[in-house]
């Protein structure tokens, strides 16, 4: 086994701190040792995008990392939106839209559809299935993602227009 | 899987032979580190560390080597299993003389390989297994040069 | 009737959770002291056991226990049958062999597992896989399941002396005497080949035995909690009410998360009670693979006896099903494919048959669909040659064979899984293809668009295929509702949940009877402590069997509501209304008692109480369907396939569903799409390809793929509704709908696409490699 | 599926990982973006004994142009950064293009270019393409450095010309003559997934119309991508007319690439794609460069 190294790292903008054997997967690290586990384990080799977090805004597989890399860096999971009784926009489409089945694929999709509708602020449908197309779904046949993202870019819409009259 | 194939080497047909029948020099054909020690006549047994890029894999097994016919023709059976999965190769070799400085290898045999470096790397093996082949007679061709060069 | 929450497009009370990941699943279940295992998994199919040396892997720090077969002495043996063999049918042949914990002396399947190593860590686990030492002797593998029926295969099993698993054979009419009277005979030679599930979740569990309480908690990935608990407590000799089975939150199930008592729900229950510690096992991927159970692999002979205007007098079906190493689920599969081999249409004259072989593969069980969509993948191609050779357009020779809507209920003379003659309860299928032709424009699109598309030289086709889908099997199902003091109402039922919405749809069926707002009403699946009678969530079955014995029970609580707010309230129970969690007169709105109030009244903490009294405002209903509900549809399709680089595009895709009355039409949608994503996966990709030797060659994502977002086309449903005549409230289950159909749809309109070659589509699925080779064979011939 | 263990080392300049270059040799494995390296890793099919993490080596992200009027892209900088990159768009438009087709925006926010040329997947898009635009790579050691070109630098499956002490630290691409035009094609079964076979064109006219140059390059079909040089002599000098460029697709196919089979694609189709696909590709490129 190889030394523990120390890993600092910001995660949903509060710190951590852990020592931890160099080889543990990024996701493991977020998962079980920080206790998160809404980001998600699917594939481990870079293919299903459950695991997807946004490292310095970007979603990245967190399979294909290691914790000790994330050293300095910012990470955002799902658990740094919104809260159960206050959903974020984007879960809150989701809720409306039926875009969630057995929802293990959820927080990575979602994770992958933020960045995505902060770029493009009006998607067509095209454009939401190539930017949806690195996570895999079981259930939904991704319709109902399509769906919700598609009013997810809605709400955000409204969001921006009533932060810019000041209301 | 089936294996086919031939490689003209510039060298006479003897001294082919002696490097097709020398385990220490068919060992260097693998990318990787190796370790080979006779059993008994005809077996050999060690490990073998094979790379190909990222890919390090070690197996244990051996070789064996029958039907010989000096210096026409012999089988190699190689048998290695690691963590990576299996392999198991039988190969008949013959050689023929193309005038008296080159020789003809041809070859033909059955490979199974399973486990993970099947089930994971399939698509990559027919391209990688060319190529270990190909990169492998390479090799024998310099030792056979070297080794001639050393003779004259 | 009027409904205020049953019928209507309702956001699922368990999304706040699942969307901000607060929803609990296996894998997210930390203990203290928690211990992790892996297991050793033969890479060869077939192979003997000589020795396996353990010692360096039990040597390695951070390892706890390496254990192999012979560690288990008594408690190692072959599983129950999950599913009892058909003894209905006349005539069957059924060699019983079950899953075993772990491999002795003989491995069957590459992936079956020979040791367990449980460690500190997972990742220290998977180190110690490398430590032990096997000496495995490979034996020639069974691979082929037609090669391995013949004489002098090798055998799965040296003492069964064959590698026949079983026979069926079962005729409604008089086949033989059909087609000597028929104009036309057509024959089919058809392949279906293995796929895997593909939940996003792989399997997963969490096994914690408490000595001081000498109690069992078990959580799993498992669409059968009831059934783990029941078995479990059995296999370790503890009584079920020491053993808790939990099935929280679930990524997926789609059929073999039915699957219990596999090798490490038995071998880490056992090593947790030996160990006294809490076992975490979560299947990777790659595992998944190569021992998660798996569907199909059927070779059909096929043929259809007609008269010349294409009226069906008769079908005969001969075919092999591979099972794998074991047989554990029995025949479900293989029996569905003979169910619904006939659809909606009326064969008078029907014979099938069916052999079972094992093979050293991976243990088959129902993936969604569970046989179905080959026996309408036969069927159907089966009419479309029908079609070709008659000179009928396709939709119409269907249109001549339906059964027609007074016709039922229908009895096809068939036993089923449900070991019942089937019998088709209700439906509508010339609704069905009218309203998808309908939809898809079909006659513009054959008349119009097609010919200049054509003329454009581009290849576009069409295919349109009816289907059957026999759901919502008995036994039973059970519920209890409970209102509680604050208002709010709970609900348990013993089915497990992977996505299905039940803790809406099932919350709706009580919200409507007892007037209170859907998120008020908790519903609870899948907790062998909440509720322990039940069989599972597969089949279609969780909405129509639970969701009736819910509402039964939502209605026996709804009755002890008036009569204790009639007599609470003085008022008659006539005029008395439940809505907003309150019970009010009609005549007098303003006499009311609040709901939780009531409940409070009911369950009366001193005093004494009348005769025969039972507290509370709770019930516990069953329901068990007499028969299967049978829903249907019609799926239209449109295809482009580029002919140079073999590429198939869908470009609409159709589906008139029809399955009784709707509980929640948003769920109901979602379900159909996911069932059209594996139709369209089982159309394009999915394969599991193993080599001569039994080697699996395409064992991850990489390889294997499952559809994506681009994949898929854009889904147009539209509903019927012929509500089950079987049951009150009208249901029939929608699971497996949309996978179903696809299969089908897709073969005939690529042969539709590629008319002017004259290629025939007789195998799923159809890889751009596939179409490359039947249309350089279709340029030769 | 969790990887083995590894000694960790993460230098923050060039020279020092030269430094354990030098000293581990075989003993380490360079980590970039990996997104290859870690899935194998995952599978335990690569078990280095060390990484030598190039993340934090700032010096290696850029995209910077050159004297000549090419680009300079430094290994570390990352396919999405590649892929977005205003100039790179304006002079190599056909990265931008094949690189729509690696995997999924996920893997290419943490993918790097110069890790995908030193993982020398025969099957991978950039290889090719650095290929036909005649990239070189430059190397560097504690001995000092060296400049390979791209038709050198793969030398078979996964296997570079890069010895063990040795690191690719910058791809360079010349710049496209005058009338240049281009076309990435490939043929999946799945967005994302692996190429059955694909193909990427550089060819440029002269005034007169007529083919200058032609660098045709497949990936998928070989143990590292190939150049289809046959097929571009045919080309060059000839007025790229339908015929011509069908003989020249077919020449590649059938001349210039030995592919095999796998369980996706059999060597019949295979050679029937590439046929197809460099037919395509060469009537766009031509197409363009005529514009």
């Amino acid at each position: 086994m190889s030394d523990l190294i120390n890993v600092k790292v910001t995660v949903n903008g509060m710190a951590y701190e852990r020592e931890v054997e160099p080889r543990m997967l990024l996701v493991d690290f977020i998962r079980h040792e920080l206790g998160l586990t809404g980001t998600h384990v699917g594939c481990e080799h870079g293919v299903c995008g459950t695991c997807t977090i946004l490292f310095d805004g970007s979603p990245v597989r967190s399979c294909l990392l290691f914790a000790v890399q994330a050293v300095g860096h910012e990470i955002r999971t799902i658990e740094g939106l919104g809260t159960i009784d206050h959903l974020h926009p984007v879960q809150e489409a989701f809720r409306e839209a039926h875009g969630a089945q057995c929802g293990f694929c959820t927080p990575g999709m979602i994770m992958s559809v933020l960045p995505f509708l902060e770029e493009n602020q009006d998607p067509t449908e095209q454009e939401i299935r190539e930017a949806i197309d690195g996570n895999l779904c079981r259930c939904t046949g991704y319709q109902h993602i399509i769906q919700a993202v598609e009013l997810a870019s809605d709400k955000l819409a409204e969001q921006r227009q009533s932060v810019k009259e000041g209301r | 899987m089936k294996l086919e194939g031939e490689y003209l080497f510039n060298g006479p047909r003897e001294e082919v032979w002696n490097i097709v029948r020398d385990p220490d020099v068919l060992a260097t054909c693998i990318p990787g580190t190796q370790t080979l020690k006779q059993v008994n006549e005809n077996e050999y047994e060690g490990a073998i560390g094979v790379r190909i890029g990222p890919v390090n894999a070690a197996f244990t097994g051996k070789l064996t080597v029958s039907d010989e016919i000096p210096p026409e023709s012999c089988t190699l059976t190689a048998e290695g299993k690691g963590a990576a999965g299996f392999a198991r190769g039988v190969g008949h070799v013959v050689l023929e003389e193309q005038g008296s400085d080159k020789t003809l290898l041809k070859y033909t045999g059955e490979l199974i390989i399973g486990g993970k470096l099947m089930s994971v790397g399939q698509r990559l093996i027919d391209s990688v297994g060319k190529s270990m082949i190909n990169k492998g007679f390479e090799t024998l061709d310099k030792t056979l040069a070297t080794r001639l060069a050393a003779k004259s | 009737m009027e409904t205020k929450y049953f019928g209507k497009r309702i956001q699922r009370n368990e999304d706040p959770r699942i969307l901000t990941g607060q929803a609990l699943f296996v894998d997210d279940v930390e203990l203290p002291d928690m211990l992790h295992a892996t297991f050793l998994r033969s890479d060869y199919p077939h192979a003997r056991i000589n020795s396996i040396d353990i010692s360096a892997a039990l040597a390695r720090p951070g390892v706890i226990a390496v254990y192999t077969a012979k560690d288990m002495g008594d408690y190692w043996k072959p599983g129950p049958l999950l599913v009892p063999a058909p003894t209905a049918i006349p005539g069957v042949v059924f060699n019983k062999r079950t899953q075993v914990p772990m491999a002795r002396e003989e491995i069957r399947h590459q992936g079956e597992p020979i040791a367990v190593v449980i460690a500190k860590s997972r990742y220290i686990a998977e180190d110690a896989l490398a430590d032990i030492v096997a000496d495995l002797e490979p034996l020639d593998p069974v691979v082929d399941v037609e090669k391995a029926l013949e004489p002098g295969s090798p055998l799965v099993y040296n003492d069964l002396g064959t590698n026949l698993a079983s026979h069926v054979q079962q005729e409604n009419g008089n086949y033989a005497a059909a087609a000597a009277q028929a104009d036309v005979v057509i024959k089919a030679h058809i392949v279906i080949d293995r796929g895997i599930a593909g939940a996003m979740e792989n399997r997963g569990l969490v096994v914690q035995w408490d000595p001081k309480s000498q109690h069992l908690t078990v959580w799993a990935t498992t669409q059968a909690p009831i059934a783990l608990r029941n078995g479990l407590s059995g296999i370790l000799g503890l009584s079920e009410s020491q053993v808790r089975v939990i099935a929280p939150f679930v990524g997926g199930g789609f059929g073999p998360k039915i699957m219990v008592f596999q090798p490490e729900e038995v071998v880490l229950t056992w090593a947790s009670m030996k160990l006294g510690l809490p076992i975490k096992y979560i299947e990777d991927r790659q595992e998944n693979f190569l021992a998660m159970t798996q569907e199909r692999n059927q070779i059909h002979d096929a043929e259809i006896a007609l008269t010349k205007d294409g009226k069906i007098l008769g079908v005969k079906d001969v075919f092999v099903q591979d099972t794998g190493a074991f047989n554990s689920y029995a025949l479900t599969v293989p029996l569905n494919t003979q169910t619904h081999t006939t659809g909606p249409y009326k064969v008078p004259n029907y014979y099938s048959e069916f052999r079972v072989a094992f093979t050293d593969r991976i243990l088959v069980t129902p993936v969604r669909g569970a046989g179905r969509p080959y026996g309408v993948f036969v069927m159907e191609r089966l009419m479309d040659l029908a079609a070709k050779k008659l000179g009928l357009d396709p939709t119409e020779i269907r249109r001549r064979n339906y059964l027609q809507p007074e016709e039922f209920p229908y009895r096809t003379g068939i036993i089923g899984q449900d070991f019942a003659k089937n019998i088709l309860d209700s439906g509508n299928y010339p609704a069905t293809l009218d309203k998808a032709l309908e939809m898809i424009e079909y006659e513009q699109f054959i008349k119009e668009e097609q010919p200049k598309l054509r003329a454009q030289g581009k290849h576009v086709g069409i295919g349109v295929v009816t289907f059957t889908e026999g759901t919502g099997v008995g036994p039973y199902e059970g519920g209890r509702v409970t209102v509680e003091a604050s208002g709010k109402v709970s609900v348990a039922t013993g089915v497990g949940t992977q996505g299905q919405g039940h803790y809406t749809s099932f919350a709706q069926v009580v919200a409507e009877q007892l007037g209170v707002p859907v998120e008020d009403v908790r519903v609870v699946t899948g907790d062998t402590d909440q509720f322990h009678w039940g069989a599972g969530t597969f089949a279609s079955r969780g909405a129509t069997v639970a969701g009736n014995a819910i509402h039964a029970a939502a209605s026996l609580v709804r009755a002890k509501i008036l009569k204790l707010a009639s007599k609470t309230l003085q008022v008659p129970e006539e005029d008395l209304v439940l809505e907003n969690s309150e019970i009010h007169s009609a005549t007098h709105p303003t006499t009311c008692i609040p709901l939780g109030e009531l409940a409070v009244k009911a369950n009366p903490s001193r005093g004494a109480v009348e005769p025969g009294a039972e507290p509370g405002l709770e019930a516990t209903a069953y329901y068990g369907p007499p028969y299967g509900a049978t829903a249907g549809g019609t799926v239209a399709m449109i295809v482009e396939v580029d002919t140079e680089l073999m590429r198939v595009e869908i470009k609409r895709y159709v589906i008139a569903h029809d399955c009784g009355t709707v509980i929640n039409p948003l769920i109901v949608d979602g379900q159909i799409h996911g069932g059209v994503s594996l139709g369209v996966g089982n159309s394009f990709f999915e394969k599991l390809v193993y080599d001569e030797n039994g080697q699996l060659m395409n064992g991850t994502f990489m390889d294997y793929l499952i559809p994506r977002a681009t994949d898929m086309p854009y889904i147009e449903i539209g509903h019927l509704s012929t509500p089950s005549p079987l049951n009150p409230l009208g249901i029939k289950g929608v699971g497996e709908a949309g996978a179903i159909p696809t299969p089908a749809a897709f073969a005939q309109a690529v042969e539709n696409a590629l008319a002017d070659y004259n290629l025939e589509v007789r195998e799923i699925p159809l890889s751009p490699n596939r179409l490359f080779e039947l249309l350089e064979e279709s340029k030769t011939s | 599926m969790k990887p083995a263990s590894f000694e960790y080392y993460a230098p923050t300049n060039v020279d020092e990982a030269l430094a354990r270059l030098a000293e581990l040799g075989y003993g380490v494995k360079v980590l970039a973006g990996g997104q290859s390296l870690v899935p194998s890793m995952n599978f335990r099919l690569a078990q280095p004994p060390a990484l030598l993490d190039l993340n934090n080596v700032q010096e290696l992200f850029y995209i910077r142009p050159t004297s000549d009027g090419g680009v300079a892209i430094g290994t570390m900088t990352r396919d999405s950064q590649v892929e977005h990159d205003a100039l790179i768009k304006e002079k190599f438009p056909i990265i931008a293009a094949a690189m729509h087709f690696m995997a999924h925006p996920q893997i290419r926010n943490r993918g790097t270019f110069g890790g995908a040329i030193a993982h020398a997947d025969p099957t991978a898009q950039l290889p090719a393409v650095v290929l036909a635009l005649n990239g070189r790579m430059r190397i560097r050691s504690q001995q000092g450095e060296r400049w390979v070109a791209a038709e050198e630098f793969f030398v078979g499956p996964f296997t570079s010309v890069l010895e063990p002490e040795e690191l690719l630290v910058e791809v360079e691409l010349p710049p496209t003559p005058a009338h240049s035009g281009w076309s990435y094609r490939q043929m999946e079964r799945q967005a994302g997934a692996q190429a059955l076979v694909g193909v990427a064109v550089m060819v440029s006219l002269d005034e007169a119309g007529k083919c200058r140059s032609a660098r045709i390059a497949f990936l998928s079909v070989g143990e590292t991508a190939v150049l289809a040089r046959q097929a571009a002599q045919m080309l060059t000098g000839q007025k790229p007319t339908a015929e011509l460029i069908h003989a020249a697709a077919e020449t590649a196919a059938n001349v210039d690439i030995e592919p095999g089979g796998d369980i996706h694609c059999s060597v019949e189709y295979r050679r029937h794609l590439a046929e197809v696909l460099a037919r395509q590709a060469l009537t766009e490129a031509f197409e363009r460069a005529g514009r």
